[in-house]
């Protein structure tokens, strides 16, 4: 057992944080943010220096596991990327683990080069994962899906239905023709939109057990983006009080805030080994649907908290739009409710506490 | 120990509910939230207000000698308590803390120049405390006031201004004596933000909600902008804030964010409400609006029987701005990805955005109007009698 | 509405708080609580002061209300008092409001003159309030109560039971011939046994309705002693961090400790306004249960927040036998238990959220 | 990053668990119960620990020239989580710490005279850490320690010195340089407990757990009672405290309590069992295990790449200390008025008193062994870079 990361993922990790401070700037995020598409041009760097393929399968992949994935996506969190990362990676692995050789064999490519976006189109109006009502007639799907992220830079959307009595996960072109968006306004300020689907040609991907995976894998990464927020409000907290004097002295140096700035800190830690520790596991073959909502729970508990400190210890200049601080506040609610919320996670695990345990 | 209202004051508040019921209308509700992040006033919150003040309603609080009933404080609380159940964000804001203050510190001039104008809701006052590098520590305050012949000529830039956009005035501490210690040479000014080298500029939130910074150069003002004694500011300053609590920390309005959250979900989510693990998270949040509600009560009760409380306020500030986080956070999470919708997603979003909002609003409540590690430490000083460190 | 005391109010608190500084050493209580009785020189005084008529109807009780038994529990629980004042006043109360005058007229002069203890034996293994099994069959009962507080010395005990149908309460003689106890050891250290009845002779003393009183107003009293515990426990925290010094200061000067001692008080003042504010309304002929389940909710968190909270801040000497704070937190965390815990009460709150309230 | 152990790992932990669930009798329970507050080990605990030496499971993990394996701090951390999980209180009490103290700092002979005792577990040392007025500000200590020839000479009073009554030496904090600053002028010795001059008075607390004070009365040690360096106490005291970290927080005994209080409802109480709200409270203790899980790994991974925790220990410390009241409370609360039966009830306390228990010595761990204010300004200053007041 070892919490460290290996020289592999210390150098992805290194290599997408020096892109992201040497290319992205929050000034550019707030022109994203405003203009409700994607980061094309980061995109185009997550293509072009084998980002993208890092999950799936080599030759054409990089071969990598979930947790290598975690450390981009914590990174990316970090800078408040815009970018269909979580959404079109998961998609595309959901095809390569238990999609068709062949349909595997023609998206795969396309995600690699960065030419596909795809967006997990699974909830409905009763906003329940691992379920489906929208009916799958072999070919094609008719009704309307969901809080679909990334959904108007999507190319695909990954769409759960029902094909008589067993759900199904089909790929959908976004076509405007067939594919209609009514975008929603979130407090994460990044693209998403229900997405009502008429007469809309699909192919089957997978079944009930994919649509579990896809699920799973999503409950965790958006973990790490909560992870990620928290860590980055800490650190610009801690840099903060550092550096700001009131009563003659740094106001880090005060005990009230130091212990704030501890409790923020012990959060952050155990959130960090539980959403890694479940990303190893499935990386090994295993997801234990407890492990993943414990650390989930966790994770929402945590971002919330610990971003809301911040506020309080940045005082005025941490609520106003130029400072940083709100694009961590503000993802980083809607991630704690994206995938399941603190509530639904602790419902989940109160109805099945006291079943067996995986952990050590 | 009596916990009910007297029949004066019950029959008072079944007026104010009355007259609230009637200014409540969805209309009021559009004008509000068209004001926006701004906050202007529109004309029917302007007709409200004219209307509470011609029934004579705030100023019945205050001693006969300057127009009053000299009722009690309560009258007061059930007036704020009424309209904010009711969902009308009448507020004199800043106003209603300088009032006082000019009773109790300013001329006979003064009293007739500034406190109609302050009831009828027409002059309306920003709160000019906080400086770039004042914020807790506020006695570091560097704008300077100077005598200049009868006037003062007024240097400096104020932060955190909300409002001034939309006020008439800004009540102002100013240096009036740098040789003086930290607390001991600041002086308040009543300053008209319309004058010459008056300039404001705004400060936009993530909480959707304006604020300001507004630059003082060479503004001059005449001698009876000055309120109270010269050097006096920060006793006068520290009384204002005394006189505003007696309905400190919003209950009413969080009393009705719960229950709005309650009807919702009854309304909409009935399958969420019916989930024993749902029901307990919204038992706890009505426990934790209780402890608001009875620190609310507490605090107003001191105030009414002419006390000032000591802890009181303090406590009723943490309580109910932490509980303002609290219930923002848990609706948004109860509503699943409902809850992160704002009101710009129209008919989807939760009653009308008002939990997304609640929770973007809540971290200004707990560090603004004195930071709530402050407030512990004056709970814990002043209250406690604990030694300064 | 007015928060503070009345002066015939302050009158009461100063005359028993008076008495019980003068009079009771905690020493004096750590040899009441090893030999398992109660203190018969306070009960003599509380006879003789008119205490114990307190709450009944003049001209042989006192005619004040339950704010006034609330106020002299408050001062008992302070003091660490050992005496059935609750148990025997509530079920002399209950005989007062529901019973015959017959048997009311008989019992409450000797309630009053302190002749007569009674305990109410309600709970059956099940542990649950307002519920009975144990089966009356007009003249005599049969079974176990469970949980009996200070059924060494009482002199008779207040029954729940079901005759037939319809729960009753009646009155039995603490008769070791046919009520034998099996003690109980608990946290608080005080006097209770599980007491099995066999054809003991009983007299009915009223219905239902008299049972959920009976319980309304021992959750609130209860509740009271929550509050005076953590009252207590609070003011000696006060005192001890501006007295014990470390790092060249008293370590009440340290932001840490004042701000654990701020939330402390702000736990203990809503609990003061609630738990008071549920004994004025049943003076006022009302009982708003989810107003007492609320009072006594918060009550059991405060208590048990509060007292460990005071030995956080204590250090080692806080929990030695010696020290007087182990009273308040063993004594506070069984009444934090006894008569809804926290859970219990936030479970029929859950269970009846969305209901109608009566609170300003 | 890898969250398996090795299969070496994996099988010395089979070895371990093989081991402790023959050890873990209802015999050994009993004995354990019966030692009480007085804490003394029986037969059989020590005959387990015999075996345990025997086995060399402890001292595995030292390195070679002390009789070592040099393996890897994880089969240390195995060792005790697999016994503490099986009900086995094994502990070599503070002997666990100052075993590497004594590795890293002392000479030959005091290695070879003190190590073979401390792994057997026959040498048990008292901490002699605290005094009356030398608590969280450890560094005012007052017992002195004057050289007489070769000899030292003690006099002074310790306090909180539990378990000196079943330990046969003392690792005592004794200032021999009183005109140096308060840190730098503490040396560190080992005492033995049966000499003339000590006097060990029993402090008994409501934890129903027995503690000391020791009286030190002109008590004369040879010069190689002192450990290290004369007066680099401080830096000694500290480092040896980083060595017991690897353990620290006891979260596998934490997670017994809590599986204890599951098959206690699951068996007992079945209608509590399932209720929803139950369920929700116990879910809720089951993520803050989880937080003490983690952590504890951290921490633990972190000393078994061979460096030194620079907070995580202090985050164990807290997060576990707070979770044990937490649990201890919850379970009081959840199992109504059995809760607060002690053991002393008999078969009616459930789980043989065990919440009650954990709930009476929770205070203990939140301030003892450095109060968690401190360990929270450690987390600030040590491993997030905060300034100093």
């Amino acid at each position: 057992m070892d919490t460290a990361l290996s020289e592999t993922q210390e150098l992805i990790r290194a290599s997408i944080r020096d892109y992201l401070r040497r290319e992205i700037t929050f000034d550019r995020i707030r022109e994203l943010e405003s203009n409700g598409g994607y980061d094309e041009a980061l995109w185009l760097h997550l293509g072009r220096s084998g980002f993208l393929a890092l999950p799936f399968a080599s030759p054409i992949g990089g071969g990598a596991g979930l947790v290598e994935l975690g450390i981009l996506v914590e990174e990316l969190t970090r800078r408040a990327s815009v970018a269909p990362l979580i959404e079109t990676l998961t998609c595309a692995m959901c095809v390569e683990r238990f999609g068709d050789p062949g349909l595997a064999g023609e998206i795969i490519p396309q995600v690699v080069s960065g030419g596909m976006r795809i967006s997990p189109a699974l909830l409905e109006r009763d906003d329940r994962y691992d379920h489906a009502m929208l009916p799958f007639d072999g070919g094609a799907i008719s009704g309307t899906k969901c809080f679909v992220d990334y959904a108007p830079s999507a190319t695909h959307y990954l769409v759960s239905a029902l094909d008589g009595g067993e759900l199904v996960l089909a790929l959908a072109e976004a076509n405007p023709d067939n594919a209609t968006l009514r975008m929603l306004d979130n407090i994460s300020r990044l693209p998403q939109a229900n997405v009502t689907f008429s007469r809309t040609p699909v192919r089957r991907v997978a079944g009930a057990e994919a649509l579990h995976w896809l699920v799973g894998v999503n409950r965790v990464l958006s973990a790490v983006q909560r992870l990620g927020a928290a860590q980055q409000a800490l650190e610009m907290t801690v840099d903060y009080v550092k550096a700001r004097e009131q009563f003659g002295q740094p106001i880090g140096a005060f005990q009230a805030v130091q212990h704030h700035c501890a409790n923020m800190a012990t959060m952050v830690e155990a959130c960090r080994f539980l959403t890694y520790e479940c990303l190893w596991q499935m990386d090994e073959g295993a997801m234990d649907d407890r492990l993943v909502a414990t650390a989930k729970n966790w994770a929402a508990r945590t971002v919330t908290e610990v971003t809301m400190l911040a506020h309080e210890l940045h005082g005025g200049i941490g609520v106003t739009e130029e400072y940083d601080l709100h694009f961590f506040t503000r993802r980083g609610k809607d991630r704690a409710v994206a995938w399941g919320s603190a509530d639904e996670t602790l419902r989940y695990l109160a109805d099945t506490v006291g079943q067996q345990n995986s952990w050590h | 120990m009596d916990f009910a209202w007297t029949d004066e004051q019950e029959a008072y508040r079944q007026d104010v509910r009355q007259f609230a019921s009637e200014v409540a209308t969805q209309a009021l509700f559009d004008e509000v939230r068209a004001g926006g992040a701004e906050g202007a006033r529109g004309p029917l919150m302007r007709r409200a207000h004219q209307e509470i003040d011609r029934r004579g309603w705030l100023r019945m609080c205050w001693p006969t000698e300057y127009g009053g009933e000299a009722k009690s404080p309560w009258f007061q609380y059930i007036l704020f308590a009424e309209l904010h159940s009711a969902g009308v964000p009448y507020s004199l804001g800043t106003a209603g803390m300088i009032g006082p203050a000019i009773m109790t510190f300013g001329t006979e001039d003064q009293k007739t120049k500034f406190l109609p104008g302050i009831w009828s809701g027409e002059m309306r006052c920003a709160l000019g405390y906080s400086e770039p590098n004042a914020g807790s520590d506020l006695a570091s305050l560097r704008t300077r006031a100077v005598r200049d012949g009868d006037d003062w000529v007024i240097n400096g830039q104020k932060l955190w201004t909300s409002g001034a956009h939309v006020s008439t005035h800004v009540w102002l501490a100013a240096r009036t004596n740098p040789e003086a210690p930290k607390h001991a040479g600041i002086s308040m000014f009543i300053v008209p933000l319309d004058g010459p080298g008056v300039t404001i500029r705004p400060v936009h939130t993530y909480a959707g909600w304006r604020t300001n910074e507004v630059f003082f150069d060479d503004v001059r003002v005449g001698g009876d902008a000055l309120i109270g004694k010269e050097d006096r500011g920060w006793y006068i300053a520290a009384n204002a804030l005394d006189h505003e609590r007696v309905s400190i920390g919003g209950y009413a309005e969080l009393a009705r964010s719960y229950e709005i959250l309650l009807a919702h979900l009854r309304e909409h989510r009935p399958e969420l409400l019916a989930e024993p693990q749902v029901r307990v998270r919204l038992a706890e949040l009505m426990v934790e609006l209780h402890t608001v509600r009875a620190l609310t009560l507490t605090n107003a009760s001191i105030i009414a029987r002419g006390e000032t409380p000591t802890m009181q306020a303090s406590m009723v500030k943490v309580a109910s701005s932490e509980f303002r986080y609290h219930l923002g956070s848990a609706a948004m999470d109860l509503l699943g990805r409902y809850g992160p919708l704002s009101s710009a997603s129209g008919e989807l979003a939760p009653a009308e955005g008002r939990f997304d909002n609640l929770y973007r609003r809540s971290p200004i409540l707990r560090f603004g109007g004195g930071a709530n590690e402050l407030q512990r430490s004056i709970i814990a000083q002043r209250g406690l009698g604990l030694p300064r460190q």
